[in-house]
């Protein structure tokens, strides 16, 4: 009997921490500094409000992959089943939530004043430079093509894109790019002000646009289905991405399909939201995560989102030019997406100088134009890549 | 792949979408501004309209017809189907097989 | 560098028509033509909102599987895994879908106009003479039989049990099936007003019914229980469908379970509406729709509706008889199903001759008969040729 | 298989089950029709109500046992569950799990 | 033809009962008796009330089985699909449902009065010995030990909790363990009073405990994270139940992750009970189902139950000793969990001997900690024997 | 495996942590008792708020870079990464991707 108790001992997460793969100075196991680095994440997504709603889950998804022996990964054998968290995983690794969530996205999403003001669009396609600098970028730093274009979209500004291309090129990198992504979505009130003010004048960022005109319920019916058709053709490989979400907007749109756009929103888009961080969170290992790529990736990932944002900015200002005048170049840095964070950032800039000034509306339109847009750029990466 | 024929490949086509949704969310405004909207407003959903399937009860067939005609080599006439006759007067609109179940008393 | 280029456009959809393995006429390519008829069923679920809710995710599934090289419907090939909505095809392809989607419309169904008259059942069985009649006409012009007899089940005017049909007996016609249901449901307003008006009398449908007692909690209880034993033993085929239906309606009606019938006929339902139209649009790729068959079937699928109402109002009129007056023969075409319009239309059309005359819930009684009546037929068909 | 077989079988089997059923709720009407509802309404359900469980509390055990021992061909009583005791009094009804975690005020 | 409905008449479930593999008294069919059960089972979900969101769908997947020749247990074979509850019954197979209900459970559990009074750990804890020595007892009884082990487990009075071990030690006895745990879960105000007053004085019932302090928000958020990390380490195998737990509770008190705490709690987790009570009800075939050890485990689960009580009332008393009276020994018996049910009748038990007393919160502490405990001794019998 | 084992080490376990819980959430209303809340309540999530994301800013990094380092053997200064510097003045909460769309006009 004190045998079997020894034995049980031995079955003890304290216990298998001696046997960990990875000592960390000889001393520290790996998934004991994991435990830490989730509950830093935790603290970052509770405390301080970075994008909770995914960091709570991939934090916690971490957390539980790291406890020893707790196998919540454990793929099936034989007859033994796999461990929970190794099921949900699926739906990540065929590349099924993301565009689902993109769905949900869709039906949130109002591309009004987007179409209001179709210029916008190369707002959003300017922003996304950032992508493909970055994708350089990593490549010089020595990373192979499918992992550098997966850095790369973290750019792009878009969790679910980043992670249905991570998932596609390399599945390794899923847990560090989808935490670099969310944090810096979160962080982009921090990261874009001092970059739009270096860029721009004082006399740029006064600019009072015009009103946006109203736009028709039809407009906004007929748009997901040309963006489909359109882009669909030109980039098969943006499909499901991109006709997820526009699917997703359709339902909002119709006025007979309320139903299904408020699931696709709500009840859908959470479950798929929980299972999608903690199974994300879940792929980080101690072994593949405390390796210096991460490090890498987490300051590629901040390179991306500042070039995304200057290259918007840079757009803005050609188009203040090229309009007489007409348009504040701060909603370029709106291009990036993070809907809608960085539209609010170019109101709150654009305020700062002229008090009267409502850039919210005109900063929408790029806004949503850059999730098209990185989606746009992930069709690219997985046609070459994938 | 080399790197550079992605990175230039990929903003170009990034931009050539864009640019290209970008002129027909133009023609959008010369083809819709100014319209009134033909849909009406899912508000109004409730209230009795005139027959608003009377004016499509063909146009399914006829699409369908039509293409399945050009596809298969033969002509839209080959395969003939009467044409549904509107009833008229119907204030009932036509709604989802679930919104129908809500709508009515035995929805809770 | 150029030859990559060259490549890339190589892989866009638009390249792809060229390749298509079905032109029209030698010059458009299938795809194109399936595209626009997604596109007109698109503006006949949302303009002429003919059943929205199924008619907008079966289009959009169609556009989204005829936009080239999308790979949306995919298989998975060795380590890459298949395309999103191949795997959402799964829950239609293995018969998931349609009994918990009619879990929620038992959820949704209140049985107690049935129960208040039971002699409602006979005329939701005569209508089923649709489905049989459309059967034996279906192989006279060459289908097999069990193309034949999900063609015939179109005739029960229940989306969710032509859909389980089709996907066990021949899944190459499910788009057809599917689009001919719902679209004829949109229609039962136009469909059976002249056939009601030409085979009854001014006098018959002048009839007012006496008014229906009141049905005890109990009985509504007992209801979805005693349903599922009987018809479950005369008919095991029909089990997956009515125990579904009849489990739904049990959770609506002990009193005990409301969480459990709100979320069968919301979320859960939502969801699964979503799936199953998506996925089911996706089935029709080109060269399996453009097909004489497809006409055919949408021809043969009035039939079904016309007979079916037909003998709904032919059995009406003998109840006409044999009550001595008191049944009104417009009842009969409610037997369809098609829940609730066919009870609507029976409302109006008598209400026309008489305008003090509420049949409404006269008719509802064969219009939920109707729906039971419909899945026994499809369990014979399934016990015959599944 | 024989299409004729099949349409003729269908029809009848659509109609005995309908008829069949239409027959039970002819009963129903007779055992059920008049009598006031047992089961209380869902609106009730917060309020107090006298041991709904009482009467119930050896049921489970007494059909499974007899049906038990009908399928093991023992007598009932070879496997003797000496019956619970109700305490009474109580005014809780009982709720389900789910239920009973959200009427606290441990639900939101 | 004659000879087709010949045929058709042997598919009939009428037919099928003449060839039962269980002929009970030679004349009845095993089915028969099974689908009497379902009904007496479906009485006591909706006339009584037992637990009626598990009850109601297990006793009519216990129907829906039963029905013979409906095939909705299944199994796919070549390229025919399974039966509809087949699919729904991998989540039961796989460990999938009961973790992800756990998490519904811990959105909606409020583990602050636990927090205020940390020494309620202890009756948690005590209230679990039930579940060991009952454990004991089914193993004199002649159960082998995995048998023994999910039949302790019904002593836990958690429904979950007992269907995962049983899911993965011995499948066989679900749907009896499953209907003994939630029907003993509704019958604790039967069970528990009489166990009370027998081991507790009057004076002891009388005492009225210090109010509970208040309990910050950080030390709920905390207490989730506390718990998974503390818990994961001692004992691995808990960490799927334990961890799902403490992620829902996390969802629920972060302040920041409503939306997802509210999912959780609503249609995830009706969706999952919805699927998990029919397909647990659905493993009970008659021949599996109807047997001796069916009785002996519904009469262990009693035992369970009732030891569990005692020892959390007994060690109550040593509280009352130890904190020189300060302690009404009545809390003990919510230790059991069967929350909150235990708690009231703590409550109700106590207010009898003094109508002012009010130990409703006090009782919520050990309540709650069963919960835990129960995961606890859950993780023990998978590390042991799973 | 021995029964007995079983049931004393599955009672030790269950006892041992559930008083370690017990212990720690002593610990618990030691640092946390009377301090107030350092978490905002959600009802005021909406209402402008200084800067929450300023001092968390470089958290992540430092933790991540300090992790790596131990795990890697090298320094945390050997990858050297420039903080990001706080702009100041927004007084925009940090909302999550889907509350950020909900809250806005086009959420529905
Ligand atoms: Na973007
Ligand atoms: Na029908
Ligand atoms: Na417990």
């Amino acid at each position: 009997m004190w045998q079997n108790i020894l034995e049980f001992l031995q079955s003890t997460g304290f216990a298998a921490f001696g046997n960990s793969s990875m000592m960390v100075f000889g001393v520290i196991p790996g998934e004991l500094i994991m435990i830490v680095v989730a509950c830093v994440l935790l603290y970052l997504g509770i405390a301080k409000k970075f994008e909770p709603l995914l960091l709570v889950p991939i934090a916690f998804g971490m957390l539980l992959v790291n406890l020893p022996l707790g196998g919540v990964m454990a793929a099936p054998l034989g007859d033994t089943p796999g461990g929970l968290v190794y099921y949900l995983y699926q739906g990540v690794k065929l590349g099924i939530y993301p565009p689902l969530i993109f769905m949900g996205v869709g039906a949130m999403t109002d591309f009004g004043p987007l179409i209001a003001n179709p210029r916008s669009l190369l707002l959003g396609a300017a922003a996304q430079i950032g992508i493909f600098i970055t994708f350089l970028g990593a490549t010089a730093l020595g990373f192979d093509l499918k992992s550098a274009a997966s850095i790369g979209i973290i750019g792009g500004a878009d969790g679910p894109t980043a992670i249905f291309v991570t998932s596609k090129l390399n599945r390794d990198l899923l847990p560090a790019i989808a935490i670099a992504a969310y944090s810096y979505m979160a962080l982009v009130p921090i990261i874009q002000p001092p970059i739009m003010k270096l860029l721009t004048t004082k006399k740029e960022r006064m600019v009072v646009m015009d009103q946006l005109r109203d736009v028709s319920k039809t407009e906004k019916i007929l748009f997901p289905i040309v963006v489909t058709i359109a882009c669909g053709l030109l980039l098969p490989s943006a499909v499901p991405l991109l006709g997820a979400l526009m699917l997703g907007n359709l339902f909002r749109e119709t006025g007979v399909t309320a139903r299904l756009s408020d699931t696709s929103q709500n009840a859908l888009m959470n479950i798929l939201t929980i299972f999608l961080g903690v199974s994300v969170g879940a792929t980080a290992a101690a072994e593949r995560f405390l390796q210096i790529e991460t490090l890498k990736i987490i300051a590629l990932g901040l390179v991306a989102f500042a070039i995304g944002t200057a290259s918007g900015v840079l757009f803005g200002k050609i188009m203040y030019r090229t309009s007489g005048g007409k348009v504040n170049p701060l909603i370029g840095s709106a291009g990036v997406s993070a809907v809608p964070m960085a539209a609010r950032v170019s109101q709150v800039v654009g305020q700062k100088e002229n008090p009267g000034n409502y850039l919210l509306m005109h900063a929408m339109g790029p806004n949503v134009a850059g999730v098209i847009g990185s989606a746009i750029a992930a069709g690219v990466m997985l046609s070459f890549l994938g | 792949m080399d790197v550079w024929t992605i990175t230039i490949v990929g903003v170009g086509t990034v931009f050539l979408a864009l640019v290209g949704l970008s002129l027909m969310l133009g023609m959008f405004k010369r083809l819709f501004h100014g319209r009134k909207d033909s849909a009406p407003s899912a508000a109004t959903a409730e209230a009795p309209r005139p027959a608003p399937a009377r004016a499509a009860d063909g146009t399914l067939v006829a699409v369908i017809s039509a293409a399945i005609a050009a596809a298969t080599g033969g002509q839209p006439g080959s395969f003939r189907v009467v044409s549904v006759q509107a009833s008229g007067g119907f204030s009932t609109p036509v709604w989802g097989h679930i919104d129908r179940l809500t709508r009515t008393g035995s929805g809770r």
